[in-house]
Parts: C-alpha cells; sequence; structure tokens
C-alpha cells in the first residue's frame, strides 16, 4: 500500500496531500488535512453529512478516492464564510434555529449552496428534494427549509444589488 | 428569592426571546469538534470484532496470529475484564454487554477488540482472531420468546413480580402492574367494549454522529475520555467502576454531540475503549461504523400488545385495560428497576381519568441488542395501541374523537393510571387547542384523511452542580455539567441574563469536563433546561448576593443597604440618595480590590420536572393502490410550561413529531430467520427524508410547573409519543383500514386494503 | 407531625404489608421513608433498585427533603429514566 | 490496491485484463466504494475512466444518442435533447440516489452493479439501448439485457469495458415513461420498477416494449405485456391487461424491501399509470 501524491485545490488553496488509494476524500479531508467539517454518518453516501463540491458538483467525500480530487477543485464548508463574513445561509441556519446538534449541518450547507447557485428562486418542495440526501434526525427539516427559504429571498435581493442592470 | 424553586409568575426581561445559539457560528463553520473530531498524539485505532449469530456459547478466542501482527498493540476479551461488578445485576449487564462473557447474545455483540497503529492493521487484526462458536437457538420475537417451547437466553432467570416465584428460568423477566378501581366492575357498566392486539417494530434512535472516544489511561491509574455522551459524569461513573478505577482520576470531556435522543445515555465502546488505551498504554481512539451503530448500540423495543376500553353511550370511560409485551434486547432493562414494559405501562392511560384502570408489562428478553432509552422511552407505542383503540370507541360511540377524550382527559386531582393524583396539568388544555385549532376545519381530499391523538412524558430533574463566574470587565461565564443537546446553553444564557438583569450577549454558557464541576445527572428526561436553569437561577441569586457585598463595600455602607435592580447595584433609603447605581460591569472591575472574584454556585437536585402532554394532528394521503403514505399536514400542540427560548421549543417538538413519523411510516429492524439484523444501514433504516415531511406546525402552550420558578416544564421528549397513533387514525379516516402493526407500511397498508375489499 | 396517606405501586403492596395503603406521621420525604424502611424492612430491595415518591402528583426521584404537609398524599413508584 | 486513470478505453481494458487480483472499473464509484467500505471487495486494481474523453462525452443526434460510460446521472439530465427524446430513461436514470450520489453515478456503473432494483435498467431495455463493449483487442455492441446475468453477475468478460450506451434514433410519436416504488420518496431502493417505451400510430400503440425491475434476479422484458397493449388506445381494458401481464411475469423474492405478493401487485399498478405517461408523452390522448 504505496502512498499516492495528489496535488489538488481545496477551498481555493493548492494543497498537497500522500495518501493510500483506497482512502476516501473525506479520509483525507479529516485525518489528513485537518478540515473536519466534513462528517462520517455513514461512509455509505446515504446521510450526506460528508458532502463537499468537487468541481463545483456536490458530492459525498466518503464515495470519493482521495486521489480523484488530482487537479480538481473542492470546496468544503470550511471555505463557506469569506474573509470572516459568514455566508447568508450560514447566518440563516443560525437565525431561523435551523441545526440543534449541528453534525449535519454542514453537509447541509452545502448542499443549498449548491441548491441555490442553480436555482436562485426554488419552491419548498425543490428545497425539500434537493436536500433529500442530507439526513437529519433533530429538526424535522422544518427550520432548514425555512431558512433556506430566507437565504434564497436574501440572496436573490443582494444580487439584484450587486447587478441592477439585469432587473431591466 | 434564595432557592426556593416555587413558581411566582414574574415579568421576563428576556426569558422568550429568540436569541442566537452561542454555538452556532462553530457548527455553521465546521469548527465544532464532536466525537470523532479529536485526537491525541500517538493515538491507535481501536476496532471491535462482533458475532455473526444471534446466539452462540464462545468456545475459544484464539488472538495468537492477530497479536504477532505488527502494528498490533493491545488486544482485549472479556478474560482482560475481570467482573468487578460485586453482585451488581445491572453493572454486570453492562458490562457483558460491552464484551461477551462466554456467550454472544445477539448479532453484532463484541467479542474481541483491537487497538492497532492504524485503520488497516486492525482491520486485518481482526480477521486474524479466531473465534470458535457452539451456535445456539435463538429467538428474536416478543411474543415468540413468551412461548414454553422458546430458547432460554439466561438459566438463571426467574421472573420477578409474580407470587409465588416461578420454578423454571424464562425469558420472562418482569411482571409489573399498575392502576386502580376495579376493571372488571368497570367493564361490566359498559355498553360497549373494544378489544384490539398490536404489534410495533423495533426502532433506532438514528441519531446521525455514531458513537466515538478516544481514550487515554495512564499506568499510575489516571485517565481521560473524549466522549460524544449525553452524561459524561455517568459515563465517567459507569467505566471507572467497571474497571476499577478511581472516578475522579478519570477526567471526561464530553464532545459536541450529534444527536442522542437516549441512545448516548449509556456505554457502548467506551470502557473497552479505555481498556485498550490501559493495556496499549496508548492513547486508542474508537468510532462506531453505521452498521455497528445498528447492530450494537441500544434501539428501542419492539412490541406486542392488548388493550381493552369499555364505555357508556355517554362517552364516559368505565373501564381500561392494557397488557404490553416489551423486549428490551438480551438484557434485563437498562438500569435497575427499571423495566421497558413496565414504564409503557406506567404511561398508557396518563392522558385520562379513569375509575377504573389497569396496565400490566411483560418485560422479555431476546436475542437483540441491549434496548436503550429512545425519547419518552416506552411510551410512543403503548400510546399508538391506546390512542387507536380510543379513537375506535369514539367511532362506535358516533362521537367525535377529540370530544370523547376531551370528556375522558386527566385534569388536577385525576389519579394517574401509574399512581398518584395529578397537580395541574395541560391534557385537556391541549385538546381545547386541538378542537380550536384551524387545522381541524381544513378540507380533505380524496384518499385524504385526519387522525389526532395525545401524548404524555414524565419528564424530570436530578442531579445538578453549575458555577456562574464574573469576570473583570462584566461579562459572564456560565458553567453547567449538563450536555446540550439541543440549544440548552443559549436557554440557559438567558436565565443567568435574566436573573442579573444583564444583556443575553454578555453570559457565555460552557459544557465543564467531569473535572471541573461535581457530578450531573446525565441529559435525559427532559432535565436539561429544566434541572440546570434551576441551578443557574440560584448560582445567578448568589452572585447577586456577592454583588451587593461589594457595592456595599465600594459605597462603605451596610448591606442591608444595597439592592439589586435591572442589572445594577442600588443603595435603598434616602441617606444614599446621593449615590449612583453601580453596574455589574462597574462592580465586576472593582472586585480585585474589594474581595476577589465574583462567583455564584449551586449543587441541587431540582426535582420534579412537571408532566408533559402533547396532541397532534394529521393529514395523511393513501394511495389505494400502492399503500404508500404521505404526511401531508402535521400539528403539534404541547404544554411546555414556560418556554424559555420559543424557537428551541419548537425545535424540540416538531423533531420529535419527524421522529415519530418516520416510525409510523417506514423505520423498522428487520431479522432474517437466521436472527441477524438485515438492515443495519440507512439506506434500509429508513428515517424520513426532506421531501417525505411538510413543515411541522407548533402551537406551545404555557400551562406553569408550580415547582420551577418560571414555571418551566421538560420539553424534550413528549412530542415523539403521539404521531404513531394520530398517523393511525389518520389512514383509518382516509382508506378505511385500522393499522394495528408499526411500521404502517405500504405492504401492510396495501395488504390491509385488501383484506378489507375481500369482506 | 402531619398524617401521611402512603399510597404505593402493586408490587411493594406485599413488602409494606399487604394493604393497599398506610398511613404514618412525618414531616419530609426522609423521614417518612426512614419510618417505613424500619417498620417493611422488605422495602430496602425495592428501594435499591428504585423508588421515586410522589407527593400531590408530583415526582421526587432523588430530593427527599420536601416538607409533607397534613392530608398529603405521598404515592411510592418507580424510579425511571428518560430518553 | 493500486489506482490508474488511462487516457483511452483499450488502455483501461488493457489493465483490467492484466490484473492478476480482483481489478474493477471506478466510474462514480456509489457502489464501488460503498462495497470496499463494508469489506465486501478487496480490489487489486481500480481503474478510473474518468479521465478518457470518449467516457465523458455525451452526442446526441437524429440518428440516435450516444452517452460515455463516466456521464454522470446530472450530466444526463442536463441535456436537454436527450431529456426530450427519452424522458424515461433520463428520469430513471435521475432516481439513483440523492443530488449527492447524481454528481458521481452513471448509467454504466447503475447496470454493471448488477442490481435487480437498478433504476436506469429497465427503462435503457425499454428504450432498446445498448452497450459498446470494448476489449483490449475487440469492440463490441450489445444489447443492455444481455449484460446482467444474475445479481451482481453480468457477461463482461475479464478485460472488457463498456465505453457507452447508445440509444436508437428516436421514432415520431414515440415516447418512454419510468416508474418506481419507494416507501420513502427520496433515497430509496426501487421495491418495484417499470420502463415503458412506446410508439404510436394513429393514436394507437404501435409497439411497445415493457420491463419491470426489482421482481426478478435481473430486470426483465415482458413480451406480453406489450402485447396487452398494441393495437389499443390504453383503454381500460387494455391497461387490465397490461397489468395482469405484469404481474403474471413476476418472479420476485420476499426480503426487506418488499414481499412478493406487495411486488406483484405494484408491478402491475406502476404498469398501467407508466404506460399512460408514456402514451401522453407521445401525443396519444
Amino acid at each position: 500500500m504505496s502512498a499516492v501524491l495528489v496535488s489538488t485545490t481545496i477551498n481555493d488553496d493548492a494543497v498537497q496531500f500522500a495518501c493510500p488509494p483506497e482512502e476516501s476524500l473525506l479520509s483525507v479531508l479529516r485525518n489528513r488535512l485537518g478540515l473536519i467539517g466534513a462528517k462520517e454518518g455513514c461512509s455509505t453516501g446515504d446521510c450526506g453529512a460528508c458532502s463537499v463540491t468537487l468541481d463545483g458538483r456536490l458530492v459525498c467525500s466518503c464515495l470519493v478516492l482521495g486521489v480523484e480530487a488530482q487537479g480538481r477543485e473542492i470546496a468544503t464548508i470550511e471555505g463557506m464564510a469569506v474573509d470572516g463574513k459568514l455566508h447568508p445561509l450560514q447566518e440563516n441556519f443560525i437565525d431561523h434555529a435551523a441545526l440543534q446538534c449541528g453534525i449535519c449541518t454542514p453537509g447541509f450547507l452545502m448542499a443549498a449552496r449548491v441548491l441555490l447557485e442553480r436555482n436562485p428562486d426554488p419552491t419548498e418542495s425543490e428545497i425539500r428534494y434537493a436536500l433529500a440526501g442530507n439526513l437529519c434526525r433533530c429538526t424535522g427539516y422544518d427550520k432548514i427549509v425555512h431558512a433556506v427559504q430566507a437565504s434564497a429571498k436574501e440572496m436573490r435581493k443582494l444580487d439584484k444589488k450587486k447587478s441592477p442592470r439585469k432587473k431591466a | 428569592m434564595g432557592n426556593d424553586p416555587s413558581y411566582t409568575n414574574q415579568k421576563f426581561k428576556v426569558i422568550g426571546s429568540r436569541v442566537q445559539r452561542p454555538d452556532g457560528v462553530d457548527k455553521v463553520t465546521g469548527r465544532a469538534r464532536y466525537g470523532a473530531d479529536y485526537n491525541a498524539p500517538g493515538q491507535l485505532v481501536g476496532l471491535f470484532l462482533r458475532s455473526p449469530h444471534a446466539h452462540a456459547r464462545i468456545l475459544k478466542i484464539s488472538t495468537s496470529r492477530a497479536e504477532k501482527l505488527s502494528g498490533v498493540k493491545a488486544i482485549i476479551t472479556s478474560a482482560d475484564l475481570p467482573d468487578l461488578t460485586n453482585g451488581d445485576n445491572a453493572a454486570r449487564d453492562i458490562l457483558e454487554n460491552c464484551m461477551a462473557r462466554g456467550r454472544a447474545l445477539y448479532d453484532g455483540h463484541a467479542v474481541a477488540a483491537v487497538a492497532a497503529v492504524d485503520e488497516q492493521t486492525a482491520k486485518k487484526a481482526l480477521k486474524l482472531i479466531k473465534v470458535t462458536y457452539e451456535v445456539l437457538p435463538h429467538v428474536t420475537d416478543v411474543d415468540e420468546a413468551m412461548k414454553p417451547e422458546a430458547p432460554v437466553i439466561h438459566e438463571d432467570m426467574y421472573t420477578a413480580g409474580i407470587e409465588p416465584r416461578p420454578t423454571k428460568p424464562s425469558n420472562l423477566y418482569n411482571v409489573a402492574e399498575f392502576g386502580h378501581g376495579d376493571v372488571e366492575a368497570g367493564f361490566a357498566e359498559a355498553d360497549l367494549i373494544v378489544e384490539k392486539s398490536y404489534k410495533t417494530e423495533q426502532t433506532h434512535q438514528g441519531y446521525i454522529e455514531p458513537h466515538a472516544c478516544v481514550a487515554s489511561v495512564n499506568p499510575d491509574g489516571t485517565g481521560e475520555l473524549w466522549v460524544t455522551t449525553q452524561g459524561h459524569f455517568t459515563y465517567r461513573s459507569v467505566c471507572a467502576s467497571l474497571l476499577g478505577m478511581d472516578i475522579a482520576k478519570l477526567k471526561v470531556t464530553s464532545s459536541e454531540i450529534g444527536g442522542g435522543f437516549g441512545g448516548k445515555t449509556h456505554v457502548w465502546i467506551e470502557p473497552i475503549t479505555l481498556a485498550l488505551s490501559r493495556k496499549a498504554n496508548r492513547p486508542v481512539k474508537a468510532v462506531m461504523s453505521r452498521e455497528e451503530v445498528f447492530r450494537a448500540s441500544g434501539p428501542t423495543s419492539s412490541t406486542s400488545i392488548d388493550i381493552k376500553i369499555g364505555a357508556k353511550k355517554d362517552g364516559t370511560v368505565t373501564a381500561a385495560f392494557a397488557a404490553l409485551r416489551y423486549q428490551g434486547g438480551a438484557f434485563r432493562g437498562a438500569i435497575p428497576g427499571m423495566p421497558w414494559a413496565m414504564i409503557g405501562a406506567m404511561t398508557s392511560f396518563a392522558c385520562y381519568n379513569l375509575a377504573n384502570v389497569k396496565s400490566v408489562g411483560y418485560d422479555v428478553v431476546v436475542n437483540r441488542p441491549k434496548v436503550a432509552a429512545y425519547r419518552a422511552p416506552s411510551a410512543p407505542m403503548i400510546a399508538f395501541a391506546v390512542e387507536s383503540t380510543m379513537d375506535m370507541v369514539a367511532k362506535e360511540l358516533g362521537m367525535d374523537p377529540v370530544d370523547f377524550r376531551i370528556r375522558n382527559a386527566a385534569r388536577e386531582g385525576t389519579r394517574a393510571c401509574y399512581g398518584p393524583v395529578y397537580g395541574p396539568i395541560g391534557i385537556g388544555a391541549t385538546l381545547e387547542a386541538v378542537k380550536n385549532h384551524p387545522h381541524m376545519r381544513a378540507r380533505l381530499k380524496k384518499n385524504q384523511g385526519r387522525g389526532m391523538a395525545c401524548g404524555f412524558w414524565f419528564n424530570f430533574g436530578g442531579q445538578t452542580c453549575t458555577d456562574l463566574n464574573i469576570a473583570t470587565d462584566g461579562s459572564v461565564t456560565l458553567t453547567v455539567g449538563t450536555i446540550d443537546v439541543g440549544g440548552s446553553r443559549a436557554s440557559l444564557s438567558l436565565i443567568a441574563a435574566e436573573e442579573l438583569g444583564i444583556p443575553y450577549e454578555q453570559v457565555k454558557a460552557h459544557i465543564a469536563d467531569t473535572g471541573s464541576l461535581g457530578h450531573n445527572d446525565t441529559t435525559e428526561g427532559s432535565r436539561g433546561t429544566f434541572s440546570s436553569g434551576m441551578a443557574a437561577i440560584f448560582a445567578a441569586r448568589q452572585a447577586i448576593g456577592v454583588l451587593r457585598e461589594r457595592a456595599a463595600i465600594m459605597w462603605n455602607i451596610p448591606v442591608e443597604d444595597v439592592a439589586w435592580e435591572a442589572g445594577s447595584a442600588k443603595a435603598i433609603g434616602s441617606k444614599h440618595r446621593k449615590l449612583k447605581p453601580l453596574s455589574l460591569a462597574e462592580i465586576a472591575a472593582a472586585s480585585p480590590t474589594t474581595g476577589g472574584p465574583i462567583a455564584g454556585h449551586n449543587e441541587s437536585v431540582p426535582d420534579n420536572a412537571g408532566v408533559s402532554f402533547a396532541s397532534h394532528i394529521c393529514d395523511v394521503e393513501v394511495d389505494p393502490e400502492t399503500g404508500g403514505t404521505r404526511v401531508i399536514r402535521y400539528t403539534v400542540v404541547q404544554d411546555a410550561g414556560k418556554a424559555i427560548h420559543p424557537t428551541y421549543v419548537e425545535g424540540q417538538m416538531q423533531g420529535g413529531a419527524a421522529q415519530g413519523i418516520g416510525w409510523a411510516l417506514n423505520e423498522e429492524y428487520i431479522y432474517g430467520e437466521d436472527g441477524r439484523l438485515q438492515n443495519p444501514g440507512f439506506l434500509d433504516y429508513r428515517i424520513p427524508v426532506c421531501s417525505d415531511l411538510p413543515f411541522i406546525d407548533t402551537q406551545i402552550l404555557e400551562i406553569p410547573n408550580p415547582n420551577h420558578p418560571y414555571g418551566v416544564r421538560g420539553v424534550g421528549e413528549t412530542s415523539i409519543v403521539p404521531p404513531l397513533a394520530a398517523i393511525g387514525n389518520a389512514i383509518s379516516n382516509a382508506v378505511g383500514v385500522r393499522m394495528n402493526h408499526v411500521p404502517m407500511s405500504p405492504p401492510r397498508i396495501l395488504k390491509a386494503l385488501e383484506q378489507l375489499d375481500a369482506t | 407531625m402531619p398524617l401521611v396517606k402512603v399510597s404505593y405501586m402493586s408490587s411493594l403492596r406485599s413488602a409494606l404489608g399487604g394493604a393497599e395503603s398506610l398511613e404514618i406521621e412525618a414531616t419530609t420525604l426522609r423521614q417518612l421513608m426512614s419510618k417505613l424502611l424500619a417498620k417493611y424492612p422488605r422495602l430496602q430491595k425495592h428501594l435499591d433498585e428504585g423508588i421515586a415518591l410522589a407527593v400531590n402528583g408530583e415526582i421526587y426521584r432523588d430530593n427527599w427533603d420536601v416538607e409533607i404537609r397534613e392530608g398529603t398524599e405521598v404515592y411510592l413508584m418507580p424510579r425511571i429514566q428518560g430518553g | 490496491m493500486r489506482y490508474e486513470a488511462p487516457a483511452t478505453t483499450r488502455e483501461a481494458a488493457a489493465l483490467l485484463e492484466s490484473e492478476p487480483g480482483g481489478a474493477f472499473v471506478l466510474a462514480g464509484g456509489t457502489d464501488l466504494l460503498v462495497r470496499m467500505k463494508l469489506g465486501h471487495i478487496e480490489p487489486g486494481l481500480v481503474v478510473d475512466i474518468k479521465r478518457i474523453p470518449a467516457m465523458k462525452a455525451i452526442s446526441h443526434s437524429a440518428s440516435g444518442s450516444r452517452i460515455g460510460a463516466a456521464v454522470s446521472g446530472a450530466e444526463l439530465g442536463e441535456h436537454k435533447g436527450i431529456a426530450k427524446a427519452w424522458p424515461g430513461v433520463v428520469e430513471a436514470t435521475n432516481l439513483i440516489g440523492s443530488d449527492q450520489i447524481q454528481s458521481r453515478c452513471t448509467m454504466v456503473g447503475n447496470l454493471c452493479n448488477a442490481s435487480p432494483a437498478a433504476d436506469s435498467v429497465p427503462a435503457m431495455i425499454a428504450a432498446g439501448a445498448k452497450v459498446v463493449v470494448v476489449s483490449p483487442r475487440r469492440r463490441r455492441t450489445v444489447p443492455i439485457e444481455k449484460i446482467v446475468t444474475g445479481p451482481g453477475k453480468t457477461s463482461l468478460a475479464k478485460g472488457e469495458v463498456i465505453e457507452a450506451v447508445i440509444l436508437p434514433a428516436r421514432a415520431a410519436r414515440s415516447a418512454d415513461a419510468y416508474l418506481r416504488f419507494t416507501p420513502r420518496t427520496e433515497m430509496d431502493i426501487a421495491v418495484v420498477s417499470v420502463g415503458v417505451n412506446l410508439t404510436l400510430e394513429r393514436g394507437r400503440v404501435k409497439s411497445a416494449r415493457v420491463v419491470l425491475g426489482a421482481v426478478a434476479p435481473t430486470a426483465i422484458l415482458v413480451p406480453a405485456a406489450a402485447r396487452a397493449i398494441v393495437g389499443t388506445r390504453l383503454d381500460d381494458e387494455a391497461l387490465d391487461k397490461l397489468a395482469a401481464a405484469c404481474s403474471a411475469a413476476c418472479n420476485p423474492i420476499d426480503d426487506k424491501r418488499g414481499t412478493i405478493e406487495y411486488r406483484t401487485k405494484v408491478a402491475g399498478v406502476l404498469a398501467r399509470r407508466a404506460a399512460k405517461i408514456a402514451f401522453k408523452r407521445a401525443g396519444g390522448a
């Protein structure tokens, strides 16, 4: 089991690591790079707690090999707040009590961010299906859906402010 | 003032406001550290070898080949764990559950554990351990286990609670009876009697974070344990006693907890991980896989229940009877004196005012994992049976089910089915709220139906120890020993701020490790905010006493002349008119020269967390061709006593309801003929996903608990009790079938529909 | 000293002399329990397994310094736990 | 375990052929990594095909579509042309798992995992899809239904790798649909599933293919079910016959996900519903 050297980009930073080829990206993030925000809830892709993005697509990092990251771009929860400012989704998850124990929260935030990037004005049903790959056992999802709805609204407003011409 | 817990009906400044939780930023940025997020220098990886058999004698465990594998540092079997339990049956059961002693009692029972330098080595070592089993006959079903021909799991198990004591051992370990009046006479009085039998399958708490810990034991007998738990003080005392350590020499630090719901009130891998560390003389980290969580932690009882209810034409229930058979896994109840069926029996008819009532709980062992508490443990199953039958009686009487329940609801002065007489309680108020709720008047379409049901839970207080320290800038540290499972750090900070008269933002609550406070009971029984909240009130009041003394020193006046109002010391009396009030921050700033740090402390046993009631309304839509059922609208009405942080109270209600919905429709342990668990994963153990649920509406009622200064009652558990029956009743109203087997999964509903068509 | 009516779950009946309830004089729960134990030593086994006391419906698992008033009913029930 | 990420299909095939131990293709990894994690397999070699351009490409024209074996479910779903021509195939593929799984899973992976409950397989068989199988020395085109031979088993020889799925040209007035039953709305495995593909002529079904999933060791094409609706306007009688033919074709097992009785009954229910959807999509009224 010889380790493979991998060069990749994580949260816009160039990163190198060595890992055995069978090691999951989740394990690399958590155990080699100290990025503990992605959580291991099942290791079989059924809970979504380990969600990160790989070249902009949402994936379960437990179902990606570390070696597959070669030359790719990875984003994790640790990169969501920029320059010390929380992302609107992060703000709203706190404001709306969309978390209790919080173990699922990083995964939900990653999934919700991808959703809103692709669909800035989702219906309740679209939100529920987009988040169906993330299990939460504390909240009954109620306040999570509300937080995503509030974030979508806020982000659309911000977007309009940033590019007022779009409106016309 | 002082330490009087009586309700005072005071006006609040910050209590009831929806502030941000102190752990929020850490949790949305990925910085919060859970059980698996800690590493100790030089740590080893701990893994467990588990029985593939439901019941087997362990003839031999050969570890020699594994021991020789390079990188293996310690192997533990029961031979390494002398029985130090000294006749304490409950402790011995815990020890045996953590590591099989001569017999494997269920699929997944640990038989050995390994500590090695890395996961790959540890996995290899597990494969090199050779266990020779003699497979024994097994039984996993509760009714089968009670049959005379069933294999007897424990040769020394003689049924307790019946006289004369049986002469033969059996799987029935306890019988407990509750009730009052004369049920036979009550049934004779009835115009109508409905009898029905029910079954509920085993469910799991389904917390997303698996059990995880890092243990480090030193040769001098001291040790540390980092662990995800609902009760680190309890883990400390249990682990220390099983391993022969001094309690005070084991420091347990609780991580953030990724859900527990009762499942993290008991130890599983922790004592063994400590034992591995002790043997290897290195820190050991052990994390359960999801499969291990399902196979070898503590799910609920599966049950079999008979109900009989008699009523008069006017809607008065004349008698009620329940027989409850609950399996507790391969062992007696989780804690002494607490068999699961007994608890179920106690809660059975607690919502009702009954002249004649009897509930008998039969506790049974089977070859399944040791049952643990799950949110209002034992109550949802019996509530499913009772509340389903109540609806059947209402229907036969031609009465509205809500009116029927209101007519029979327990009230102040009612003798509860579990014995005592109630003080002020909220069941009637939740039922009236349901009756008047707009949800009850919403239109339903074809194949849709509405159901409602009630639920009860006790709630508990317990041992509590809390510190409050004021820094020199006037900010306040509140140090508690009850694990925060749902936002209690925010609620407790609100309480401290309320008492001190300062803004919420000025208080920071922490969970202390076991070295920093006296014993705190586990966060169970909906006690976190209730008991630590009470202790926070008293600690704050003690600190206020100190603040007044310091102000008196600063002013050089008698302390009796100093009052505490709105966060400041005020000098009372006309002679002190010139003295301007001193704020908490000003007094704190002067503290180094007025006597040193300012603190308050409280240790107490705030008992009587106030019983709690809830009534739920549920609409479902059933696909009559597939039996698929969707919950389309859901409303929770619950008495919270006083909601300290209403948003988090809603969160408890919604979370409990969602768990109940999962239990009702799809969640179940499925055992094969071979006694092995077939669905130990989140794919086939189907907890609700986001798209399965509607918004869950809540209505908080506030009927003050007379034994808490603010009127707080426990709120965390009751909400899981009514959903099973509410959904069953809704299905019945949607498509006309009375489901008596939970989960009410599509195949079961379709079968019931076919049988209905056939008749 | 107030006269207290003590009732209990059926499994305690034989340990407590066989009647459905009994009366005893006590000012606190602790005093009540020590008097009961003195009179009915078989109660100790049940106490070891866990007993909680309900005073007018309010359940006390540990805090037995609660004062009892005249006419109070004390109910002996299992000491249980939640999740 | 060795990891290789070759640049061509032939290289991939050569690597798979020369590995003496267990050699596995890694596309999305959503089944492979689970099996590795649970200890069901211990590969000696994993060949990642995502860096092979032919495997990542989608082409679509009037003469048919070619979907590379490493194209993810999400990428397929985003291809408007294929989604319009083969809504049933695309829906079925998009039902595999959550959004997270969709980012990675592939039709070919779903096929080669050889689960009787695979979502995309009944829809692909109904569509008359074929796969391009490449070995170090040759390349052949095989109908989908010839690939899976039983639970977890395929007809692929050592050194063979699937490069792409070929969907035929879409005839006028034709459409497909796929339905499955799962207890949850998402994150679930089909208890029963049905793919229907049909072509209309003057308002009547001219030809049809009906395929059932999760009711037999492999997905099964049910010619009797197709016959039940050919020549009809999907009146109730035809639908009843369709349902009966589907139920009759079932050879399911009792397991943790469903009973024989349940699967048999619901196969017919879903077939009716799927046929109606396909009929409507094809312009039938």
